[in-house]
């Protein structure tokens, strides 16, 4: 299957009628982990309570955020939903501001104002982590609008839940993007579960892509368990956006390891489900063991990696709980984009 | 008197109304088969079964009005919100329908139904999830408002939500929900549109509601210490609003502190100190001064959102400065 | 075509494999005449500024209005918009107490408190005249929820327009009315216009029937000019329903002659367009023509009808501005279902 | 000068801001081929082509939202709600996103956008078309709240609102768009968060905001009848509130009604009648009173919708109860 030929650049992976560079696999690849690893040092400094209010891992998601990122163009726009650790590193925030984040720390994302669920990063084009379900999808709707005003040629990335799918505001943004053939991707990440509700408790039709056809946005089903075939599906249907074809639905069939936030035991799931998909599916053994298969790498890399992953990490949550608190000023930053003197602030008392 | 937890207390009241009436069920986002994001509804899918305890999709709007049709056709929905937050989304059905219905339809047509879920702020969930919504809510004609600060008044009161004809915005208070308190043994409810003194004082009234009423009994006993005698005043139900208790009380203590959560700017605390202006100003010895959360979106680091609730410290210094202690 | 028997009771007409009894064809024509009308009479009285505010006229969608109630049962549930004349006179409401309503007086169907927007007659199971667009869609599904909860057998018909049917609401309502199989018809009355914009120009799927597959609801376009269509149509969507099936789409095409409100000149459609619907394809004189070419009535009988409705409708509009303006004490009734001592009512002002 | 209808102001404003930035554009139902449903938009379809003012689906939540991604991508939207009534649907992407978006990406991204439309009761249009929202927009940090009361402070202050960085609710009021005042003929802005005394007095203070200025003013005239001197201030932005302005009236007059048209509690009335508590209270000579739409949903029939209103009489009637000359 893969061109051998030891000359480094020239290595390449055919999969499913793509060429890959070894540096694109091992870079999905360690993208990959270095997410599962982040996510799992998260987990532990909630479990300390470093970490507080709510916190979403994408344990087993990982495939949807790298893979999108690798189709994507870094003028392209995103915006996610609260899970959105994964995307905005795959995007390529600095990991130390994102820790610093989920740390509420001076040096977060967003100045330790936003937390967990509201990550952004306007140099990456990056337009949250929002928190109320669904709401990104008419703002994602307008940031595909504002490409559209402007003829900038870039591509908007507007990811929900399947249990974000249902919200109303979804179906308005659809007809309005489909109406005018703005340039968006929506992105379903379809993990089955929102929250402890399984999809066909939630969903009168289950098969998520089809929820465009109502308002002619075509739609595809992918494995989202697999980064090569997002990528390749992803670069499909951006293209389609880009060319001015108007907006078109991913559904991606992945799921989550862990519960639905940090305070959720998740019962609602069987082991033998869980394990059926993190053992049976897992995005980033899959990717290795096509890799080994294929003669482009050895396992004892893989461990090599994965130790130097985590003692980056290690040091990455160092660094960022030695951050100190935001300063008590930032209180009354930000909540205008030029101060106003006179009626504000307010202090919340009487003085 | 038992001792039980706040929410065991909101799970008490619709299980004893459920009970009571076959036309009550209770739909929200994980209410069933979860036992409630926040477990209020614990054991209730069990014991009433999946046509009483329902399962949503994530549509607030949608299952907003679902009540209020329900309500119109003889039922008596809790309709309840994982959090008051997401109700921004079903406010068109909550404020254009529900509360409007009755009137609208020259009095043929009755909304008894409850929306509840928690409101404010609870820990670390910054901006988006951390809406005192009380204000907006009450200041609809056709809508009542109850905001129990306690697990007794949090029995009685949704009790009395849920038998009452009108539609009753019920909004508690996520980090209360694991407070235990006393509640009475028996059968009993709590009359909408009472307030209740839970500390009875003659040098100062300190009106807070839902979490503030207990950071106001903190704050009355640091004064305590200080030589204050505060009475803390909850009004339990915002809409309508006892103001002849809190008259009263201003009546013999002529000063009077208000303390809410929520933002400033058209608050509760705007309307009752605008209350006791119009009808108290007589009684008055000082200007009644506001302590509410800061006039800013609700930041995720600890020492900010500390910053931006009200403390005690701040009500104890507002107290003083009221009464010319500071 | 029709059956020539002369014995009244047997006169039979069979179009499109159902038969209809003379009696049943008179009272449909009379009800869309009287509606006409009604609606005509309306507009007079607005002009003359007797009637306030927005009032929206039914003319040209009266077969939809009669065809559906004739399909339902008294027993059923009907809810719509603020274009509510046609439907709840159709449901055989009081037109004293309608025209009242619209006058703003005492004997309104509401007491004067709604006016043309939101008419409502509980007796006959009518929920509105709902004002906000799409807002009666949510309620609609509560009510076919109430029928499922109580299994009472009845039907919801949930009348929406094809501006209104872009809503986020509607579709929310769509999926939870499918998952849970309510006995719910939803009814688009696709007259083409929302004000001032064409359908085309505000939704990328125009076929509005296919607006609930995404959500795996069936759906069927009707005529809904022809109300012996729509009356076959209706009852078999009512069926569907009510046997547990679970909730149907109904497109009814038609056409409102008149601008959108009575303040609204409609320049927005040409005169030719306007008349190939109300010349060519008018539901009333389209049922005139079938009955009499298959001998069942005459030009006259139907000439002579026209003068009594006329004279009916103008007997219903001077008892109804006889009666006086509702009681000033009508103010503060019907706020909360019993008054409220002490902390209400504001009057407005300190005394 | 120039003599215009406050529509007409409205319009020369986007018009101006349109010619000046391209980033500008209108957006809403039917605000392009049908020139917007009270013709404010009269003529901008044909001035700047359909990419610049555009006709939405009936889709509130969808369309604020699309203002919201589009102005923190360097556009400046002007998103029309054909009321504000029909806002309620759109609340969560008004409060939820375009407010706490600055604060809550740590500066990152400026929402700079309008909303607008018509708020309060235009005539005979009843429940549901009849609410005034400005104290649940005025509540939150975040947004500015502007509500003109006349032609030439509509267009100053909608050209401001649209230059402006931070997302602003701009209430406009139906039975104004036809009223005719005189216009500054040049290019000119009026500054947010500025009020305006209407007319000057020394006896009493009358606060009131967009259609009930005229009511003010017209109740002065009234006053001045009966000896009463009275001055007219208009706050012309709700949030952020002049209140210097207010106070230094007051302390002048040392009494004051506040008139406005929406709910009385937890209103405008309210939070200015809290403020003059706590900073104005040894200025007061008498309790401030509050004139306000009554607390009921808006009837439809002729009589039943004047008494719900503010009337003219009632403001006389409160402004002689206020100076003891009831
Ligand atoms: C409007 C709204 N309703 C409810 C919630 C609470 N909530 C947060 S996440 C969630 C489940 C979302 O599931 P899904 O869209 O599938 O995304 P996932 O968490 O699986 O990534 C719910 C109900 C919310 N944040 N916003
Ligand atoms: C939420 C909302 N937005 C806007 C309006 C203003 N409005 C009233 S009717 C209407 C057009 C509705 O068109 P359609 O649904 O096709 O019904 P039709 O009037 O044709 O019967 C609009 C935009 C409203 N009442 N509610
Ligand atoms: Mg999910
Ligand atoms: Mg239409």
């Amino acid at each position: 299957m893969a061109t051998k030929d030891d000359s480094k650049q020239a290595r390449m992976l055919a999969h499913e009628g793509r060429d890959y560079p070894l540096n694109t696999l091992h870079e999905m690849h360690d993208m990959m982990l270095f997410i599962r690893r982040f996510e799992e040092k998260a987990g532990q400094l909630y479990g300390l309570k470093k970490i507080g209010g709510f916190c979403h891992l994408c344990n087993g998601q990982e495939a949807v955020c790298v893979g999108m990122q690798h189709a994507s163009r870094p003028t392209d726009y995103v915006l996610t939903s609260y899970r959105d650790h994964g995307h905005v590193l795959a995007r390529g925030s600095d990991p130390v501001a994102v820790m610093a984040e989920l740390l509420g720390r001076s040096g977060g994302l967003v100045k330790g104002k936003g937390g967990s669920m509201h990550m952004f990063d306007i140099e990456r084009n990056f337009l949250g982590g929002n928190g109320i379900v669904g709401e990104q999808v008419p703002i994602g709707l307008g940031v595909g609008f504002s490409s559209w005003y402007r003829e900038d040629g870039r591509v908007t990335l507007c990811i929900m839940g399947d249990g974000g799918i249902n919200q109303g505001g979804v179906y308005e943004s659809f007809n309005m993007a489909a109406l005018w053939k703005l340039p968006i991707v929506f992105v379903i990440e379809n993990n089955q579960y929102a929250m402890g509700t399984s999809l066909d408790r939630a969903s009168a039709e289950t098969h998520l892509f089809k929820r465009g056809i109502s308002f002619k946005i075509p739609g595809m089903q992918i494995d989202g368990m697999d980064v090569l075939a997002v990528e390749k599906h992803m670069s499909e249907a951006i293209e389609h956006a880009r060319s001015g074809q108007g907006p078109i639905l991913v559904e991606a069939i992945t799921y989550r390891y862990r519960g639905h936030s940090m305070s959720d035991p998740a019962t609602y799931r069987t082991r033998e489900e869980v394990d059926e998909w993190r053992t049976g599916r897992d995005p980033i053994a899959r990717l290795e063991n096509l890799m080994i298969e294929n003669g482009l790498a050895t396992e004892d890399e893989f461990k090599q990696k994965d130790r130097e992953i985590k003692k980056r990490i290690n040091a990455i949550a160092k660094e960022a709980e030695a951050q100190p608190e935001p300063d008590p000023a930032e209180l009354w930053t930000d909540v205008y984009a030029s101060p106003i003197n006179d009626a504000y602030p307010y202090p919340g008392r009487v003085d | 008197m038992n001792k039980i937890t706040y929410r065991e207390a909101l799970n008490q009241a619709m299980c004893e109304e459920m009970e009571r009436d076959a036309n009550v069920f209770l739909m929200g986002e994980e209410v069933a088969e979860y036992n409630g994001a926040y477990k209020v509804s614990q054991g209730m899918l069990d014991r009433f079964g999946p046509k009483r305890v329902i399962d949503t999709p994530i549509t607030e709007l949608g299952f907003a009005g679902l009540g209020v049709g329900a309500a119109m056709t003889g039922l008596r929905p809790i309709i309840e919100f994982m959090t008051w937050n997401f109700a921004i989304l079903a406010m068109d059905q909550i404020v254009n329908a529900a509360a409007k219905m009755l009137y609208m339809s020259g009095g043929m047509y009755k909304v008894p139904m409850v929306f509840r879920g928690p409101g404010g702020a609870a820990a670390r969930v910054a901006a988006q999830h951390s809406q005192s919504l009380e204000n907006w809510m009450a200041n609809v004609p056709g809508l009542k408002v109850v905001m129990p600060s306690c697990a007794a008044d949090a029995k009685g009161l949704l009790k009395s939500a849920i038998r009452d004809d009108d539609p009753v915005v019920f909004i508690e208070n996520e980090i209360l929900y694991g407070e235990v308190g006393d509640v009475p043994a028996g059968e009993y409810t709590i009359p909408l549109g009472k307030a209740d003194i839970k500390r009875s004082g003659t040098d100062i009234t300190l009106v807070a509601h839902s979490r503030m009423t207990g950071f106001a009994l903190q704050a009355a006993e640091e004064l305590a210490k200080q030589g204050i005698s505060a009475e803390v005043l909850d009004p339990r139900t915002i809409r309508p609003l006892d103001e002849r208790t809190i008259l009263q009380s201003v009546a013999k203590t002529n000063h009077c502190v208000i303390i809410e959560e929520g933002w400033r700017f058209a608050g509760i605390g705007a309307e009752i100190s605008a209350r006791i202006m119009e009808k108290g100003f007589d009684d008055l010895d000082a200007p009644v001064l506001r302590v509410t959360g800061k006039d800013v979106p609700m930041a995720y680091a600890a020492n900010l959102e500390r910053m931006t609730l009200p403390s005690v410290a701040e009500i104890v210094e507002a107290a003083r400065a009221c009464l010319g202690r500071a």
